[in-house]
């Protein structure tokens, strides 16, 4: 793989994510989702997918697209409430659902980014979250042992972004992006911008371009806002 | 007896100068507003964002602002943002001082159930085992009783727990209780609201010691 | 503690270290190290400390300085090797030194910072650096359990904060600072720059300020280098 | 018989196009000089630089700016700056795609020893265990032979180890070695070096096959 990981668009990033594989989707509801993927993967109909994202996309945006076309044979979410067909999949048995703390969610993207085959998190202790899982007490405190997450494809949507897959996330459209960029097997960014190697102050990347395989700039954001709140 | 607002308000008193707070959905987020002047406190905002702000004027709505509970925020000088995993270390490493959430079931050993009702559509947990298994300190506001009258302050939860022996301070409707040594303690009524009603709408083990106050406006 | 995280100076910010302590210290080499906090201890004499720190100094500064006021009970760092003085109080069994790979030490901060209290590593599997602690396989491969640090205090040095305890590092100065800066009980950061809440970009902040407990302006930086080396 | 130089230069040919690269002290470092035009490589200095750049011209040496021998150095366009969980993260991720390292000892099945003397001044191990504990592929620069004439291609390291089973490669003054399947196989002998000469200095198993080539220039 050259240093150049640019890819012409969403299609070509794309193409070999194949049936049944295990993705995971940055974004927090429809805040800093790969449109432009998921777009594609509508588009391709690649199915069976298990997807691991923090939520599930609303009924017309985001992940719901996918769900719509049911090309999604399992989630693994921390929060899923927005989505009436999501609903009716889970109720239906059509979909598989495991729902996982958010920190969980998060830490154990950081654990495969950083090698970290495991990783201990009071997140759950004494639920059914904690079910067939190791329990450890460390200093009077006990702990969940959870696993790494194994990922063919990371899909994350960065800001910015150089040539060499160094990405800038902006604002709380970070939230698991970064994370889920160190932990795929091969990761594919789409970037609102991209720029040369030079142009991002290498003080201010948060994704070093050794964690991401593809870049492309993506079109048409739509960046929906999905509780539009404002000040009386 | 306290509206949503009298609950939020309560809380608020809780909350001291240089406080790092996590604000849940509900009620809690409306503690934003009754902070008195001249206390200084951080918002944490479990999505990345240290120093969440008021929501935005019409027309300035940013896509990429938002809380957890998705609504489009602001930032104040001295914000931070930052991705997931730091947000929920900063949480597990006990850096956030208090946590206030809603509750389902509250029993008088500290659990909290406020994420899943058997038979019910599933939302998921979102951040909120993290929060309840790691918060230094948790007070849950919620209505004493469900809408159909039973007592949410239970000797053990009925519901699916959210985490086990954590909350510390519950404030309702109805009263300000302090949860310890497997009790409910009665620390303060709401305006209006006898102790026997308390007691009587109170399942689980509830201690009142003496006169108890009434909430302070 | 209010927001406003500002101590006076270093004699402020240390007032509170006592004998016996187990501090952290930022840095690597001399870069980025908190030269006024050392030339701090070193002038109020605190006594018997553990130090966890990458490296220990060299002769006449850094923490050369606390190891020749024989201030120092034990280092924990991954390499030692630029101090005579250092060398002389190891042998002569004055000084205890606990050697651990270097990408332990950065991990078992993180762990201390994010609230995890082992972290696996296969770092030192097979070698003297597994004695005594518990191996466990995932995967097919051997990991070592390594516990968080428990420090006192942490002290690190940083380009920029702002009085909220905001913190930027700069360049390969960051190294151990950001990740010492979220594992100490007790964190005092000096900056080269203090600056007002707001004037650093949100998205470009290495540590929020919910981990500093107190920030000073610190003075007259010598910012030695230790292997100066040129292109010819 | 290869210099410094020659052994650096062998080994930049091992070096391919995007790969990400980490050079231990000493003959490693002198491997950047020998990557040939045409083939991009992202050097990661362990403390937290990926995208070394060459030494600074004088004048322009920059205090927080080193690499893991605590150099001054430089950075490039692509360059990144990150802290040393998520440099040695990476390295545990195994994303760094070589690591290239000095050693004392290298034992037939890849064990290698390379910072430890009993009796002698420990220095530490730095960040060379984590880095052979978990790089995808290792090659190893030394000299065949200690200064006493013993060779440092062993049956079983007599050193304290760094890492087991993880040297693939060794480039030595007299030979280019695979390690695999609990042997140094010979591939390749230095100009002038004869196949004698190697097997005379490689303690451990050594496997030869056929005409061995000398390294080319």
């Amino acid at each position: 793989m050259p240093l150049n990981k640019v890819v012409k668009n969403a299609q070509e990033a794309c193409a070999d994510i194949q049936d049944n594989m295990t993705l995971m989707l940055g974004g927090f509801g429809l805040c800093g989702i790969p449109e432009n993927c998921i777009a594609e993967l509508v588009r391709q109909g690649v199915k069976g997918l298990t997807c691991i994202s923090n939520n599930a996309g609303v009924d017309d945006f985001g992940l719901g697209l996918l769900l719509h076309q049911r090309q999604v044979k399992k989630m693994i979410s921390s929060y899923v409430g927005e989505n009436a067909e999501f609903e009716r999949q889970m109720l239906s048995g059509e979909l598989e659902v495991e729902l996982i703390p958010q920190g969980t969610l998060a830490t154990r993207c950081l654990a495969a980014g950083y090698g970290m085959p495991a990783v201990f998190t009071p997140a759950g202790v004494g639920t059914e979250v904690a079910e067939g899982k190791e329990v450890r007490n460390f200093h009077g405190r006990d702990y969940l042992l959870e696993m790494a997450f194994d990922a063919d494809f990371a899909i994350v949507k960065a800001c910015k972004g150089d040539t060499m897959g160094n990405l800038v996330f902006r604002a709380t459209a970070r939230n698991f992006n970064p994370l889920m960029a160190m932990a795929g097997k091969i990761t594919i960014a789409e970037v609102e911008e991209l720029v040369e190697p030079g142009d991002l102050d290498p003080n201010e990347i948060h994704t070093p371009g050794i964690y991401v395989h593809r870049i492309f700039k993506g079109e048409h954001y739509e960046k929906r806002i999905e509780q539009r709140t404002v000040r009386q | 007896m306290l509206d949503k607002n009298g609950i939020a308000k309560r809380i608020a008193k809780e909350v001291t100068d240089g406080m790092y707070v996590n604000l849940g959905i509900g009620i809690p987020t409306l503690v934003a507003n009754f902070i008195p002047q001249g206390i200084e406190v951080m918002l944490q905002s479990e999505n990345g964002l240290l120093g969440m702000g008021p929501f935005p004027i019409s027309g300035e709505e940013d896509a990429d602002l938002i809380n957890a509970g998705k609504q489009t925020i602001t930032t104040l000088p001295g914000s931070v943002f930052f991705d997931s995993a730091m947000s929920f270390g900063m949480i597990r490493a006990r850096k956030v001082d208090l946590t206030i959430l809603g509750a389902m079931e509250v029993s008088e050993n500290g659990d909290i159930a406020n994420w899943k009702v058997p038979g019910k559509m599933v939302k998921g947990m979102g951040g909120a085992m993290d929060l309840v298994a790691s918060a230094k300190n948790i007070i849950v506001a919620m209505q004493h009783c469900d809408k159909a009258g039973n007592s949410k302050l239970l000797s053990s939860c009925s519901l699916p727990l959210t985490g086990v022996k954590c909350v510390k301070k519950i404030v309702t409707d109805l009263a300000v209780l302090e949860v310890k040594d497997g009790a409910f303690h009665l620390l303060e009524r709401a305006p209006g609201v006898s102790v026997d009603e308390i007691v009587a709408k109170t399942a689980g083990k509830l201690i009142v010691v003496g006169e108890v106050p009434e909430i302070e406006d």
